[in-house]
């Protein structure tokens, strides 16, 4: 098909519809409102459900009503309206129905501002609601793979009964890149075997995530823990850059990853072999690859655009075996790939430690330069 | 190869578009490219920027600090910009809003009067072309044409009467060639 | 020839639309009778099969075990957004949400606001039992002026607590909203006006008429520290003041639908 | 002459929570006085004749436990329809 | 003081009194309620001021709304209701206003049920709210633990302008102990110099969490991160049973860790040389202590009441050195001494290995067992 | 002796309750005329030192940078809780939220409801301008049925989206609202007639009587695609008829309280 | 003879609306034809003689930008109080 | 040395009471006690019960899968905590309630008429210190006087009334003796 150039919101929408997406719920909020306002057109030119609910509880509720249909129902948001959701995440995740949940990063904490962030990496790889439960993450770090990510989905979604979210930043919403838009699938109204859609000819069905007795309550989440286990084995999504070679790695997801390239090309001209390893699927997250990578190189820069989350999760997976660094920008300022450059070389020159905390020493300097 | 270019001045100037008319040229050509806008708060007014990354790479960074090219459309974007310019790049200036000259000697610039060359074609809103024109004829990213084809081919049917001006104003800005500071000086 | 014979009829059974489950309520609640009427009148419209439950938080959060048709359980307060998720993507699917007090008029007062004023084609039963019985017996927004609870020891307190909320009055002011009612269920004429009323708000929806909503006053005898009859009592003698039996909004095409 | 019923209660459902034997016009249902049920309730049964097949228990019984009965008339064609 | 008999969630409400709260603001939920219904009858009688809100979403902003004012505020509420509140917590942390909050831990995700969990270790101590913000963690195992650390968590949240949360599981709320309450502190209005309670007699004050211009915000987010180095290193609170001697380590906060140390002892008494690491405060983390501790020992047992959430911190703390094997029960299930002293007993004979995640292999006897 | 002399006073001026800051509205939004009134009551009533303003979420977010009094600023909706966490810790000052219809009768329905409800002693200023002026103008719970805005691009179809609510009617069906009025921005009259309800709002404050709320009918020239004299025409032709200017619940001890 | 007025309008503030301009019952406003403020709005002047201090812009003005003054008879007793 | 009791019985049967005033005792005499109750389902009915863990050290667990002694106060309580009991442990039956004897022949038992002797003392409420007091008489954990006395210092005055009545019950309890299964059976 031929190429279009598209915005990130857009294009996640427009891939959404194109997966055959029978619902979808939101509530407006910069830097995410263009995808509602997409949704808002097109679906009812489809004859396809959209509701601009009442608030991101309304939304969540929503998606989580739709989905124990059977149908394929996306809500979108941004870090405070995911807030808000994360009592209904925790319940579409205890009731096992497949939902797709757009999240459009700003800064924070608090209102904060609408400026790209990657600061709810925790909120939506490790915390986020109550309960032992994983949603799968897919971070995109441009637009055609915000587009394949979101296409599938929802497949994803169906077949591990989960919930999928796709966690990118504001500036990912804003970009636009010349992309393939997949082939419109058939809407479908999905009749699952464990769906509600009223029991005509069959065992009437419940979906609910209580249960008052603990041991079934355990058995519950035993099972939870298994299909991970599934998950973990099968979906693991990352990219490589220039690694082949490296002695560096720069380890990097979403907006900042591709920001990290332009600076590995910068400092490759300048002879300095490192390459990048870019995480697709934050949950699962590629440990085993990222860890393989460990042993091969003398030393990972972590770069994010927060105090350091994934940074935690590197300094784990590499068991503390190799020197890593950190560099972040917070608060919805992107880094500049001059900065990570910099960063870079700073790796390459000055003596590594296992010593301390990459998180200190890059405040350190952080408040230097500041 | 990779050209960077940041589009900026006013709000209503059609900064944006600009910008986009640049990245469907390049897309339409098999090159890579990237278009960013500054999203400002979330209320109106104030100024616009947008980047354009033009690359045979999958591009790295949409944004950049130091980009091969600024078109400066007003006054605070000249300000703000001319020092961010790559040395070597080049800058396109709005001269009908600007009120000063270029002082870095180590890129090369080109003042344009674009709002009056824009009314003398008849079509105020054809400012951001003719600086679009500037740049494209003194950057070599892009051929000209393709800018015009691109425009053809995804400016919405109801808008098709405004291509003759836009051509105009394109070919008018192109005419402009660049010069460095010392060539302005002298 | 016409022969005249005296033959024993069934003049009342356990509806089909419930289970042949024992309910975990306490002895008298009225959250069974509730259940009752809205089973039968499911199976008065012969419209079981097409049904889609919602239960709430609240002691009828184990509504689904009763009730023979699909069922789906939303958090506190949420049941009206879930209830529109399932009735836009099944438009012709009869949708209810059971709710209590708790549930509807405090921490899901947004959502019940917001599908009245969006006229979702959804009908809410709403269980008036003026305190949180599931939790052990706190003020709810339907608390009255004066009554004890666990968390109003001293008796709801106007100055400092508030005043009790009048559900279908205020929802009432939506035009989204097509039928809205209260009815009682501590005696039998009245529980007999609440079938009607639960009859008339599924006819709603069938019509596609938009959002109905029955408010029922109903006994927790167990938190009010009372039996069974003195609770029905309280009812007529405490509540039905305070809370009027009366049709607060129907809309004019539901004067040619009987129920 | 009043019509003639009867009343079932189902003691797996009845919790003996009186209403029916405070409801019933005839006056003629009563909690057991020696019975209790596997869930602990002394549940209601038909103490005396006079049942009317009325049906008021049924209408106030929270757990459905009642099912009621009533002989009614019944005008029955004796010819075959030809 | 004399000694009472007192029940965690009443101990707790009290110790809140006897520190001189202003004001509480909660909603129903159990196992939590109680807390609230004490507060309901004691607070009016003190003339402070108690307000059941209408949900979570209202007690939160109230207490943020009194905080505001300078305060002593307290909430608390359990799992489900404690993810409605996180985008206020985060709004919390982004105006730097002092505030308590207890949470009661029960089995989930979603409805659940409401016996013991402590599955949202990581909600609360990793993730929760959006943004880069640190809460104060504080885990009691016993009831005098958990008067004493309320009692100082309103010290330690004006100190910082810190949100502190006290994380506790059902059980410890319904537990009752021997207990001596502190002093009743005299109820005053503090008047901080940041705080908003009319503008009599000096400039005006604003409250705020909202940062339009990315670098101010980036220049909060440094400031923030800068106060964590300093909670980090004054606010360290754990306890050592055992351990002098000891070859193995059990790691467990709250009330696994409390029955963590009834199977020590029985261990102990089997001549098993095993000690217990009890992390109090969960955040900041007992890194260095328990960095120490791995490299004397040569094996550690991790034991929750979830799925192996505090698992992958001492995994990370660890660097992978030394074998760590978990032992979990979830869903509102609680460990029995016996099975946690047969997880020592496996510890200690049978051969440990670096390799494989300790969840899997747990994971896998698990699903045997059940 | 009595002289007569012709004298220059100043019959208007810039409130004392304002800040020397321009604001960010839009040329001809009255979102500032609503400011301005507010800190002319509070000017004349002198209580700019007790203020404690409650700024929500929407394009008034900023509104704490133009009052010269003490602010807090809360997540959108939550406004009404926040400012009771105030009010009840400090019950003698004076504690306002300013909250848009979006943050108010969408996202907050549930806050704005339980605090009227309790007859929380505070006063809301709520400005209706018919959508999300903030986020660009996408449909509110408050847009007129056929109203284009960015998430309803064929205008506000009532049959899908719903229809508009009245917010002063609800709030006034709760015994612990005491002062509820609609007004309208649109006009020299309808100015004084706001401006004479914010008064009694915050007299109601002043004695103690409970909850008293102030709906505004305000302009957004930008989302509207107006100018702002014709977003005034559209006021007066289209929204004053759906949304009357009325007083709907009025505590009877106001009647002795001049504004 | 009607009241003299006059208006100052602080173009600080002023947006160049036009709110007052249409309000004013004298039609003695008119936004600048020439001037630009700082922030590129052209503000609201007083154009001609008639001003009589009514206020009513002041009343519509969305930022508070006017001030308006008004000559009013004043009796002042000359004889000092003793 | 610790001790660990559970209680166990019917909602109304003052389970949870009878578990408080021993922890109470214990308190008064110095120890360490917990005091634990089954919080069942956010609704009523069914059973209920309290696990106490009285002790000279700090107590680790206060639930426990094989107490030291079990009261059992009605029919289910007694199949359900029968095989429970430690080797060596007691159990107390409320004889009243029960039907069958005790299977297990490596503990100590005691069957109570319990609700007999409660209606003996005029007090069917008093049924649980029977059984208490059969439990103390037999464990030697605490002193009978000292339960007595936390009975006076903790009730509230205006239950006081109760309190000979109490005594009566804790000491016609604590005359049961205990018998291994094998005397039973003897
Ligand atoms: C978010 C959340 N908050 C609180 C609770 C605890 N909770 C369960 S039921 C209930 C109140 C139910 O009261 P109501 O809706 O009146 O129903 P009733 O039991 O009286 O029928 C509460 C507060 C919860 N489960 N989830
Ligand atoms: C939880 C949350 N959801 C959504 C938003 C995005 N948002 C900001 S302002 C706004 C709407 C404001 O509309 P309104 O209250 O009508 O105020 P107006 O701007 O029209 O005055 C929204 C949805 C947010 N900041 N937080
Ligand atoms: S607690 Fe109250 S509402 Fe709940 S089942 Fe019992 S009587 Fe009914
Ligand atoms: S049917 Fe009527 S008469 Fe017969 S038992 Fe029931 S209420 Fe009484
Ligand atoms: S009303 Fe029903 S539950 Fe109650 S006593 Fe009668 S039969 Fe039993
Ligand atoms: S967007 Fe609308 S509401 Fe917001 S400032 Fe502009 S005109 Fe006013
Ligand atoms: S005061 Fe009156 S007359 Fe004078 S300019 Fe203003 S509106 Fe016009
Ligand atoms: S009303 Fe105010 S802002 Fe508008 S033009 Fe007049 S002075 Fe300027
Ligand atoms: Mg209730
Ligand atoms: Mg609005």
């Amino acid at each position: 098909m031929a190429k279009e150039l598209l915005k990130g919101n857009v294009a996640i929408a427009e891939a959404a519809i194109r997966a055959g997406m029978n619902a979808y719920f939101g509530y407006p909020i910069t830097p995410q409102t263009e995808l509602l306002e997409w949704l808002a057109k097109r679906m009812p030119e489809l004859g396809r459900a959209f509701v601009q609910a009442e608030s991101e509880l309304g939304a969540v509720n929503m998606v989580y009503g739709a989905a124990c249909t059977g149908a394929r129902v996306l809500s979108s948001s941004s870090s405070p309206g995911v807030s808000l959701m994360l009592e209904g995440l925790s319940y579409i995740a205890g009731t096992e129905v497949p939902v797709v949940l757009v999240d459009i990063m700003r800064g924070g904490p608090g209102l904060g501002n609408i400026a790209p962030a990657q600061a709810d990496y925790n909120q939506i790889v490790h915390g986020g609601g109550h309960g032992d439960y994983h949603p799968i993450v897919l971070a995109p770090a441009n637009i055609q793979e915000a587009i394949d990510l979101t296409y599938g989905a929802f497949d994803l979604a169906e077949k591990y009964r989960a919930l999928v979210i796709i966690l990118a930043d504001g500036s990912l919403g804003q970009l636009m890149e010349p992309a393939t838009l997949p082939e419109m699938q058939p809407v479908i109204m999905r009749q699952p075997e464990w769906a509600t859609y009223g029991a005509a000819g069959r065992e009437k069905r419940i979906l609910s995530s209580i249960n008052l007795d603990p041991p079934k309550q355990e058995a519950f989440n035993l099972h939870l823990e298994k299909r991970w286990q599934e998950v973990k084995k099968a979906e693991i999504r990352f990219m490589e850059y220039y690694l082949e070679d490296a002695r560096y790695a720069v380890v990097s997801f979403g907006t900042s990853g591709r920001i990290s390239l332009s600076a590995i090309r910068a400092a490759r001209a300048k002879g300095i072999p490192v390459g990048l390893f870019r995480p697709i699927s934050l949950a699962p997250f590629p440990e085993q690859a990222l860890y393989e990578l460990s042993q091969r190189v003398e030393g990972m820069l972590v770069v994010e655009m927060n105090a350091g989350q994934m940074l935690e999760d590197v300094i784990k997976i590499t068991r503390g075996k190799i020197p890593v660094e950190f560099y972040g920008r917070m608060g919805g300022m992107v880094p500049m790939p001059e900065e990570i450059e910099a960063e870079i070389e700073r790796l390459v020159d000055l003596p590594l430690s296992l010593n301390g905390h990459p998180r200190d020493r890059w405040l350190d300097r952080f408040s230097l330069a500041n | 190869m990779q050209t960077e270019i940041i589009i900026a001045g006013f709000g209503g100037q059609g900064v944006l578009f600009a910008g986009q008319v640049l990245a469907y040229a390049a897309m339409d050509q098999g090159m890579h490219v990237t278009w960013i806008p500054s999203y400002g708060p979330e209320m109106r007014g104030g100024t616009a920027n947008c980047t354009v990354v033009i690359s045979d790479l999958e591009i790295g960074s949409p944004l950049v600090s130091h980009p091969t090219a600024v078109v400066a459309m007003n006054k605070p974007s000249f300000d703000k910009y001319e020092s961010m310019v790559k040395a070597g790049g080049l800058l396109v200036i709005n001269q009908s809003m600007v009120d000063r000259g270029v002082e870095r000697s180590d890129i090369r610039s080109i003042m344009v009067p674009a709002n009056t060359i824009a009314e003398k074609i008849g079509d105020k809103r054809m400012t951001n072309m003719v600086l679009l024109g500037a740049l494209l004829g003194n950057l070599g990213v892009l051929p000209l044409n393709a800018v015009e084809k691109s425009l053809k081919e995804h400016l919405p049917a109801k808008h098709h009467k405004l291509l003759p001006a836009n051509r105009m104003a394109l070919e008018s800005g192109a005419a402009f060639k660049a010069v460095t500071a010392a060539q302005v000086i002298n | 020839m016409v022969q005249t014979t005296l033959e024993e009829q069934i003049v009342y059974s356990r509806p089909e639309s419930f289970t042949d489950t024992q309910t975990h309520y306490c002895p008298g609640c009225t959250h069974g009778t509730a259940h009752r009427l809205v089973a039968e009148v499911i199976d008065e419209m012969g419209i079981r099969e097409k049904m889609v439950g919602v239960a709430s938080v609240g002691c009828s959060v184990f509504a689904y075990n009763y009730f023979n048709f699909d069922f789906v359980q939303a958090p506190h307060g949420r049941a009206p957004a879930m209830a529109t998720g399932v009735k836009r993507v099944l438009p012709d699917r009869f949708v209810m949400t059971y709710q209590g007090d708790g549930d509807l008029a405090s921490i899901g007062m947004g959502e019940i606001v917001a599908a009245a004023a969006r006229g979702e084609n959804i009908t809410v039963i709403f269980i008036n039992n003026a305190n949180y019985g599931m939790t052990g017996g706190q003020m709810a927004p339907t608390t009255l002026p004066g009554q004890q609870t666990s968390s109003s020891p001293n008796g709801r307190d106007v100055e400092v607590d508030g005043f009790p909320i009048r559900t279908a009055e205020l929802l009432s002011t939506l035009d989204g909203a097509s039928y809205v009612v209260r009815r009682s269920l501590h005696d039998p004429k009245n529980i007999r006006m609440a079938k009607k009323a639960i009859r008339l708000a599924f006819e709603t929806q069938k019509h596609g008429l938009g959002f109905s909503l029955v408010e029922l006053l109903s006994v927790c005898p167990t938190n009010w520290g009372m039996t069974p009859l003195q609770a029905q009592e309280w009812v007529a003698d405490v509540m039905v003041p305070y809370y009027p039996i009366n049709d607060f909004k129907v809309h004019p095409a539901l004067a040619n639908i009987k129920a | 002459m009043p019509p003639k019923g009867r009343v079932e209660i189902d003691e797996f459902y009845c919790k003996g929570c009186e209403l029916c034997v405070e409801a019933c016009p005839q006056g003629v249902l009563a909690l057991s006085a020696d019975h209790i049920n596997a869930k602990g309730y002394r549940p209601a049964e038909l103490i005396e004749l006079g049942c009317t097949g009325c049906g008021v228990c049924a209408i106030v019984c929270p757990e459905a436990a009642i099912v009621v009965y009533r002989e009614v008339k019944t005008r029955s064609q004796a010819s075959e329809q030809e």
